[in-house]
């Protein structure tokens, strides 16, 4: 049986390239995919967790979380669009129009 | 308790009235003017009969009645009046209806809202005299501000959202820290007994016999600085005359002459019930405040400009003595006290009611405006006149029998300070017969002023009562005074230094029970 | 044994993950992820979680990504320099990051959870991950989870829907 | 005495009450004359009822004739009470019969004075509530009646001098008077608190019966309550402080200065002090200060008369200067003698005001010395009563001047240390009122009339009520004569323990006195009659003293370098730059940095989304750093 540290340490691992992706990036799409990444690496947690503690509960979450994640897609994509149409770049520096 | 609840009858009459003009529509102004103006007469009338049904002879409280609230944390519904409450009660029912008719020529614009907001008001001003549960007291105590924050806010002079949005935050600002107060004895009092409930009695009775001097000290305070930003006292009066001045007549009947009186009532009802000692040793303080106040606010007015102005800083200036007798914890300073607060809402109200009606002709209110008015209009300077020596303290006159009393009693306590105090009378004369003969007497050489027309019968039927309320109160007080000394008696034997208050939960609490483990057991000498 | 798979897959998926980050053109970078999501499907096999891994695969990488794609190839190529003009940020991420990975991966190793594995289940060991458990727990106790996702995709549509309609 | 009469007591005070609201409220709609007879009839009346009250008192034992009379409980506080009722004795009776006869005999004069007056029945109305108060004032039983009678009758005196209130003058000297009277009540109240917190009760009974008993004599608190009193008596009666309200309260109409300036209210200081004689008894220092002030005033007074041009203040100075004789007359404990003065001085006085009122009627109100000249032949009823009057004044003997006045100066000779001086002062001063008093007669009546003035003689309803005082003041004397002193006896059940003089020392001052006031006359016959330059010369010679007193001594200007400009300053001081600023200021200040503060905080927003996600990591980082520490 494989220590459910592993798991925990490579999840944590991808979440913390699932941030770096956010911050670094300027693409928006490149942004969303690490926000998707940070999610699968909750995920991983999630069932090694659920493997560990032997409660099925935990895969059901994941498969809300799943869920979940498709459906932010689709909006974030729709507005990166609409967004995209408006102002002809991928950068996210020139969507500061909610500025304070 | 009387079987039919005739306080909550008087408390929620105008509300049911607002509503009432709530459905009547907009533009059917007379119907509107007529239905507001009837709610609160009514009202009136179960007030005079309060006093004839108010036994005198009985300190404490009367016409009490108790509904359970909100059980969980126990806030009861419950209210009662004592002598002290009773005649603040009957001033704001007779002041709102006298607002009331006089703003049926003077409001023009959105009489619709204007009268709820004054029914509204109404309300949540009978509702502080009457309650007896400090929940319900904070209550009614915040909801009063808003119909007067729009009542400023909306028919007010030209500053007048800065005037209104300073009186609204000045007074939260005071009335949070009574919260903190609240809430501390509260829970303070729920960790000792076990009891939670904001009913006044039961905490009275736990914060006099147990809490260390310190917090009470800290709890004074934070109560008293609410009651002082309100009264006003000294250093928190600069809200008091941009109010004044921005607020619509009818506004400031109920500004200057009822929520002025409230700082005082919450000193008598709240703050010095619970804590007696504190309060007695803050006699000097708050009496040396209240003396600067007379002086500060009488110099202030002498050099006034605006009518309004200078009424502001009067008013300021009496509820200076209000407040020293108040504090002066003797039988005829109290009493005076609490007199003079009648005595003062009748006279500032017919001050400003006077003002009103020059504003209305002239939309002028410059003290220079005018001059030789007693010329062309006669009758208004008459009881401009009478008005002004009221509030002078002129004896025969109801100014006069409460300024004396409050001397008296500050004279036993303190003689230095009852002499500063009085030269109070001295420079209250001066300012004002300064304004009496501005307007009224020497006409300014450089212009001619053109005849105003003198009272018509609607603005002499407005000011009668209160010129006969002055009258008899000055002539005559022994129904006001016996009605009002029992119960100052009562207060002070209960704030005495050394007096034990048995801790007897109140009468309500009783009929339920009480879990065994309370500190009721566990009091000595139980 | 178990274990040798285990690393692989890992250090499969870390590298993927960083090619994600890394990846100048936005299709490559798709490409990528989508990689990254088929180990993680492998690595919950050998959690015993094959249904997972069936969605895993079957709903992230196909519908999600395919979505991911199409927008991509709307997009016109723009190679953007991947660090751009980032202002102060540039210099503070890295640390940062480093004191982030270093705190999570102290939290998540030392003992929050040192009784997991302990607790005795009442579902055998085979049927753990598979269908029929998963079915059963779906179906009975988070029945009305279950509706309210199916009504979040609703919602999501109509949004998209509604986005792009206003665009017009 | 049966109670129907002690109940009409009652309406002595009511009679003018309902007078004053009737004529107020209906005078609109009343012809002319019709508001001042209702307003006559109506002190009448309470004239009337005082004299029958008066008979059927002296039917009484002497040592019978008191009588308190509740009416109702004013002022129940606990134990504090205060009753509305009416103390009826010797004294009390005196001054009502002197109040309501003089003003009966004013208000019959003003309906001819005020004929041509547009705010006729308001001027009666004032008069009535006037006659009213200062009777309340004169009958109370306790200190706090007293006191609303003393501020009622201040108040009415505010409003008859400013009568004619579009003059600016007449309203400023009104509110001066006002305020004046005001500090002197100021004193007084603070007296009225000790009383009550010495004594526990306002009544006089109970406050007399046991003074002797609590206070020992010359004790602190009786001195202090004396001098209270008095500094009250000194506002009300204008004496030296606080006199300079009443030269200028002559611009109100001549029969309010005859009424209110001259006989009735200004001598309700000396009432207070005679009314508290056991106070002032017990504490010789306040009584010392009683005469000193009286005395000095009354010099002072009667130096600044001499020189003056306007008749009327020529009356008010020689008014201030009476009562600082008679406030000498009670300083020196000769009580009856100070009350008789009181009441000769109301006659002889009120009989020059309504001759002055008269000479102006004529001469279309003009009232400077030398713009009259010559009206002797003109004016007969009013020159003869006016000398009968300056006679009176100046202590000339068959008058009644000459009795009340030598009674003060002989009681004052006798009393013991400083007696000698207050005498001689006494007699300077006596010298100084006849010299001024036939200074301003020789002026008026003698020498040719001025051109273009055509004088003519006041009505009869004017020149009536001349006749009656002139009567009184001639009469009135006789009832103080040395030997029977018939009004010594009358008061002597209320003044007790005050001695009466020897004959032959009175006969003695008499004699001195009457040496100085004829000096006085002959100085004035010679300077204005015999050779008119001599005037001129003196004032070369000694021009500063002659500028000092025709300046008032520059009083005036004093106190209003001293009080009303700095008062000003202060009070502007306070509103522009105190309460403006700093208070209020200090509110504004923090909702401006409250609003200040918030504009830092907004610029965090930088509305770059990845700086948004930084500070979320940072949260992250913190978060998990916080949870580590936990882990240990």
């Amino acid at each position: 049986m494989i220590p459910i540290k592993l798991y925990l340490v490579l999840s944590g691992v991808l979440f913390v390239i699932g941030t770096s992706g956010v911050l670094v990036r300027k693409n928006v799409l490149v942004m969303l995919m690490s926000v998707e990444i940070m999610l699968n690496a909750v995920n991983l947690a999630f069932v090694s967790f659920a493997r560990y503690m032997m409660l099925p509960k935990g895969q059901v979450y994941v498969f809300f979380s799943i869920t979940v994640a498709a459906a932010e897609v689709i909006v974030g994509l729709a507005i990166i669009i609409s967004i995209f149409h408006k102002k002809e770049s991928m950068d996210v520096d020139d969507m500061n129009v909610l500025k304070g | 308790m009387t079987d039919i609840p005739i306080l909550s009858i008087i408390v929620f009459l105008p509300l049911l009235g607002a509503v009432c003009v709530s459905f009547i529509p907009g533009q059917n102004k007379p119907f509107i003017k007529l239905v507001a103006f009837l709610f609160s007469f009514i009202t009136f009338l179960l007030s005079v009969s309060l006093f004839f049904l108010f036994n005198p002879s009985v300190g404490t409280f009367q016409f009490m009645e108790f509904v359970p609230w909100i059980s969980s944390i126990g806030a009861n519904y419950s209210i009662g009046i004592d002598g002290i409450s009773l005649f603040l009660l009957m001033l704001t029912t007779f002041l709102t209806s006298i607002a009331i008719l006089y703003s049926f020529r003077s409001i023009g614009s959105k009489v619709k809202e204007f009268m709820i907001f004054m029914l509204f008001l109404n309300t949540t001003m009978l509702g502080v005299f009457v309650s007896l549960d400090m929940l319900l007291f904070y209550l009614f105590w915040e909801a009063m501000l808003i119909p007067m924050y729009f009542l400023i806010g909306i028919w007010g002079g030209e500053r007048r959202v800065y005037a209104t949005m300073k009186f609204f935050l000045y007074t939260m600002f005071g009335s949070v820290l009574m919260l903190a107060a609240i809430l501390y004895i509260y829970f303070m009092h729920q960790k000792a007994t076990g009891i939670s409930t904001f009913d006044l009695q039961s905490l009275l009775a736990y914060s006099t016999a147990y809490l260390p001097f310190k917090t009470r000290l800290f709890l004074f305070l934070g109560f008293a600085i609410a009651f002082a930003i309100k009264v006003p006292l000294f250093p928190f009066h600069t809200w008091l005359p941009d109010a004044y001045t921005e607020a619509p007549i009818p506004g400031n009947l109920l500004l200057a002459g009822i929520l002025v009186k409230m700082g005082v009532y919450g000193f008598l009802r709240f703050a010095i019930p619970f804590f007696p000692e504190v309060s007695r040793d803050f006699f000097y303080p708050i009496g040396i405040l209240a003396v600067i106040g007379i002086i500060y606010g009488a110099l202030i007015a002498y050099v006034q400009k605006d009518m309004k102005k200078l009424i502001a800083y009067s008013s300021f200036s009496q509820v200076g003595f209000i407040m020293l007798g108040i504090f002066s914890f003797t039988d005829t300073g109290m009493t005076g006290g609490v007199l003079q607060m009648i005595n003062h809402g009748l006279s500032i109200s017919a001050l400003f009611l006077l003002v009103g009606m020059l504003y209305d002709r002239t939309g002028k209110r410059g003290i220079n405006d005018f001059g030789g008015l007693s010329g062309s209009m006669p009758v208004f300077s008459a009881f401009l006149l009478i008005t002004i020596l009221s509030s002078i303290g002129l004896p025969g006159l109801n100014g006069f029998v409460g300024e004396f009393l409050i001397l008296l009693g500050v004279f036993k306590v303190n003689i230095a300070l009852t002499a500063i105090a009085s030269t109070g009378i001295i420079l209250s004369a001066i300012y004002m017969l300064w304004m009496f003969q501005k307007v009224s007497y020497v006409t300014p050489a450089d212009r001619e002023v053109k005849k105003l027309p003198d009272l018509s019968l609607r603005e002499i039927l407005i000011l009668v009562p209160i010129i006969l309320m002055m009258f008899w109160l000055g002539l005559y007080p022994k129904p006001f005074l016996s009605r009002i000394e029992p119960s100052v008696k009562n207060l002070i034997t209960v704030t005495a230094p050394g007096h034990f208050v048995a801790p007897v939960a109140s009468q309500f609490l009783s009929d339920k029970k009480i879990p065994e483990k309370t500190f009721l057991k566990s009091l000595p000498g139980k | 044994m178990g274990l040798i798979i285990f690393l692989i897959l890992g250090i499969l998926s870390v590298f993927t993950a960083i090619a994600v980050v890394v990846e100048k053109r936005p299709v490559y970078s798709a490409l990528y992820f989508i990689a990254n999501l088929v180990v993680l499907s492998l690595i919950y096999l050998t959690l015993h979680s094959e249904f997972l891994a069936v969605v895993q695969v079957l709903i992230y990488a196909g519908a999600v990504m395919v979505l991911f794609l199409f927008v991509i190839m709307m997009m016109p190529p723009v190679v953007e320099n991947r660090f751009g003009k980032m202002s102060f940020q540039k210099f503070l991420i890295m640390p940062l990051l480093l004191i982030f990975l270093f705190e999570l991966v102290y939290v998540l190793s030392c003992g929050l959870y040192a009784s997991a594995g302990k607790s005795p289940s009442s579902l055998s060991f085979e049927n753990f991950g598979g269908i029929v458990s998963l079915g059963q727990l779906l179906f009975k106790r988070y029945l009305v989870p279950f509706e309210i996702t199916s009504l979040i995709l609703l919602v999501a549509i109509i949004g998209a829907v509604y986005l792009r309609r206003s665009e017009q | 005495m049966n109670s129907t009469l002690l109940n009409s007591v009652l309406f002595v005070v009511l009679f003018p009450v309902f007078g004053s609201l009737f004529v107020g409220i209906a005078g609109k709609w009343l012809k002319k004359p019709l508001a001042g007879i209702i307003a006559s009839c109506s002190v009448g009346l309470s004239f009337v009822i005082s004299v029958f009250t008066f008979f059927s008192l002296i039917k009484l034992p002497p040592d019978l004739r008191f009588f308190d009379k509740v009416f109702f409980q004013w002022v129940p506080v606990g134990h504090f009470l205060v009753n509305f009722g009416f103390y009826v004795d010797p004294l009390s009776l005196l001054m009502i019969m002197v109040v309501s006869s003089v003003s009966f005999v004013i208000h019959l004069y003003s309906i001819g004075y005020m004929k041509d007056e547009e705010h006729f029945s308001r001027y009666f109305s004032y008069l009535n509530l006037f006659v009213a108060s200062m009777l309340l004032l004169v009958l109370a039983d306790n200190f706090l009646l007293l006191f609303m009678g003393w501020e009622g009758v201040g108040l009415c005196s505010y409003l008859l001098i400013g009568f004619w209130f579009h003059k600016k003058s007449a309203a400023d000297a009104g509110r001066k008077a006002f305020i004046i009277n005001r500090i002197g009540d100021f004193g007084f109240l603070l007296g009225i608190l000790l009383i009550y917190h010495t004594f526990k009760s306002l009544n006089y009974n109970v406050v007399f019966s046991n003074a002797p008993l609590i206070l020992s004599h010359g004790s602190g608190i009786a001195t202090a309550i004396t001098l209270l009193l008095f500094m009250g008596a000194v506002g009300k009666s204008a004496q030296l402080p606080l006199y300079v309200w009443l030269p200028d309260a002559m611009e109100g109409p001549t029969p309010v200065s005859a009424l209110i300036h001259a006989a009735t209210m200004v001598t309700a200081g000396v009432y207070m002090v005679a009314r508290t004689h056991v106070l002032y008894q017990l504490s010789p220092v306040s009584m010392g200060v009683v005469a000193f002030v009286g005395i000095i005033t009354a010099f002072y007074s009667a130096s600044i008369g001499m020189v003056q041009f306007d008749i009327k203040r020529i009356l008010a100075y020689s008014t201030i200067s009476q009562l600082g004789y008679m406030f000498l007359g009670v300083g020196v404990a000769a009580y009856s003698a100070g009350i008789f003065h009181l009441m000769s001085h109301a006659f002889f006085k009120a009989l020059l005001f309504l001759c002055a009122g008269s000479i102006m009627h004529a001469s279309a109100g003009e009232t400077d010395l030398r713009k009259l000249s010559g009206l002797r032949k003109y004016l007969p009823v009013t020159f003869w009563t006016m000398v009968i009057g300056a006679l009176s004044l100046s202590g000339f003997p068959g008058t009644a001047g000459f009795f009340s006045k030598d009674d003060i100066l002989a009681h004052a000779y006798v009393t013991p240390y400083y007696g000698k001086f207050l005498w001689g002062l006494g007699i300077i001063t006596a010298a100084l009122t006849s010299f001024y008093i036939f200074r301003m007669i020789f002026i008026v009546f003698w020498g040719d009339k001025q051109k273009e003035s055509h004088p003519h003689e006041s009505p009869k309803i004017m020149t009536f009520p001349l006749i009656i005082l002139a009567l009184l003041a001639i009469i009135g004397g006789y009832v103080g004569l040395p030997e029977s002193n018939l009004i010594h006896r009358f008061l002597s059940p209320v003044f007790l323990g005050t001695a009466v003089l020897s004959s032959n020392v009175e006969l003695k001052t008499i004699m001195v006195s009457l040496v100085f006031s004829l000096g006085g006359i002959a100085t004035a016959w010679y300077f204005y009659l015999v050779n008119p330059s001599l005037p001129e010369s003196m004032k070369k010679k000694a021009a500063g003293l002659y500028k000092l007193l025709l300046n008032k001594y520059f009083v005036d200007e004093i106190y209003e370098r001293i009080f009303v400009l700095p008062g000003r300053k202060l009070s502007s001081f306070f509103a522009d730059v105190f309460d403006a600023k700093y208070i209020d200021g200090a509110v504004n200040e923090t909702g401006k940095w409250i609003k200040t503060n918030s504009e830092q905080w907004r610029k965090i927003h930088t509305g770059y989304l990845r700086n948004y996600a930084l500070i979320i990591l940072i949260g992250g980082i913190l978060l998990l750093g916080f949870l580590m520490t936990k882990i240990h």
